[in-house]
């Protein structure tokens, strides 16, 4: 279990995925799984920072855990939170058009993640809790 | 590690380097703007030989770019992707719109 | 400036290291820079999973900030302490020479650090706070 | 990513995959246990081909096998070190034990 605290800094998402690429080793994961988990924690790192602290800076909390082979990835934001999660979530929805923002973060997210749970609270913040199973390179062998 | 920008007769070569993500995204989006605002740029292609991960804020940038220069005529193409970016690309539907080289 | 908290396992040590280097990153250090600090670093992590907590896991916490090009890490952990911090960190002094450590962690910290402080309490744990000031790449240049 | 470990005569080479840092240390000193008990081994040689990287862990390591071999007339060596496991191999003092290639 590991816990990592960051300002939302857009210099920090490439520390995240960094911290989860390293936690994941321990899975021997293939190559398209560590690029799954990186790109989904990218996302909901992103989001914090882009969406969660508009006005200043605030803190980004990244816990990663894991049971056997399935790993827990908490992102969590003390932020604006999201009104209608249900509406955020739904392909190419985004907010900051202006921006050159997608609205494919919380799609990229399910389609890399098995599970993704948000629990936002408008004024409060956002977390994101996401699992996914590493089968591993293992999986290629037996 | 710094992203080369490279123009040519009206194509902008940018080659990536490091993870194009929202920190990269925002970087390329600025350097273009001061870049297309000073030369006739028709065409641009993104080079990822140096860069093996994208998410959606590269898609981002990628599509903001061909939002540019389109309606010009332009084409935004993309070269040496590796698989995790080429899958990235092909979900968020890039190939319909941009050339793969 | 960022948090980073995990169990006192030796695959953490890993992570603590990967951490540092995404980190220092934004200074472009020199190849020598980068390893100077790495190593400090583990050492000083290494030392929180092999002295600190000896029966049963703990935490151990690893805080990174910069003023301008200044780095400062602190390593900290809630375990048995040390005594006698002066003797602790003679060249080659260990208290544990049957598991081949070197009694050289002290002593590399203060090497490839600019600055190395250590503050301990018996029973309470331990706090290395370490300085180091990163000229980078561009030191080459002008 | 594993260490790979072969016998030829009685020669001991380990090829690191991974940085020798305690964590590494551990797999590898229990691995050259194993081993020692198996075979009439009496070099030791570290590959550091595959490894960037050793702290003071890996330096207890590779001294915890010359204080095993030497007794008996072996010899520990070490190659492939780049210039930061050099600098640290030095500042430990391997270098007026053990055989560099
Ligand atoms: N951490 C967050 N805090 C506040 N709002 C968020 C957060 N994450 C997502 N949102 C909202 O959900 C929308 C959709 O998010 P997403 O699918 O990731 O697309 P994008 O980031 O491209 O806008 C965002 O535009 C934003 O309004
Ligand atoms: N975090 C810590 N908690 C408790 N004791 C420590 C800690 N760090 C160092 N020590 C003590 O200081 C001694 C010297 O440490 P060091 O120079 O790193 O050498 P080594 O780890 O090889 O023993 C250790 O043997 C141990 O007794």
């Amino acid at each position: 279990m590991i816990h990592l605290e960051f300002n939302s800094e857009s210099e920090n998402e490439g520390i995240a995925r960094v911290v989860t690429a390293a936690y994941m080793m321990r899975f021997d994961p293939t190559v398209e799984e560590m690029a799954d988990v990186k790109t989904a924690v990218s996302e909901a790192v992103t989001n914090c920072i882009v969406h969660a602290y508009e006005t200043g800076e605030g803190r980004v909390i990244l816990d990663i855990s894991h049971e056997g082979r399935c790993m827990t990835i908490t992102v969590e934001d003390f932020g604006v939170g999201i009104e209608d999660v249900e509406k955020a979530m739904e392909p190419m929805y985004t907010t900051k058009a202006e921006e050159e923002r997608t609205g494919m973060g919380f799609s990229f997210m399910e389609a890399f993640m098995d599970k993704v749970e948000v629990i936002s609270e408008p004024g409060r913040g956002t977390k994101v809790i996401m699992e996914r199973t590493i089968g591993g390179t293992e999986a290629f062998h037996g | 590690m710094s992203t080369e920008y490279q123009v040519e007769n009206r194509t902008l070569y940018i080659r990536l380097d490091g993870e194009l993500d929202h920190h990269l995204a925002k970087k390329v989006r600025r350097q273009c703007e001061v870049i297309l605002k000073s030369y006739p740029i028709r065409d641009i292609e993104f080079d990822f030989s140096k860069s093996g991960f994208m998410d959606s804020s590269g898609v981002g940038v990628i599509l903001g770019r061909y939002k540019q220069v389109q309606p010009m005529g332009g084409t935004v193409s993309i070269s040496h992707m590796n698989e995790a970016v080429k899958r990235v690309a092909h979900m968020a539907g890039l190939n319909r719109i941009i050339k793969e080289k």
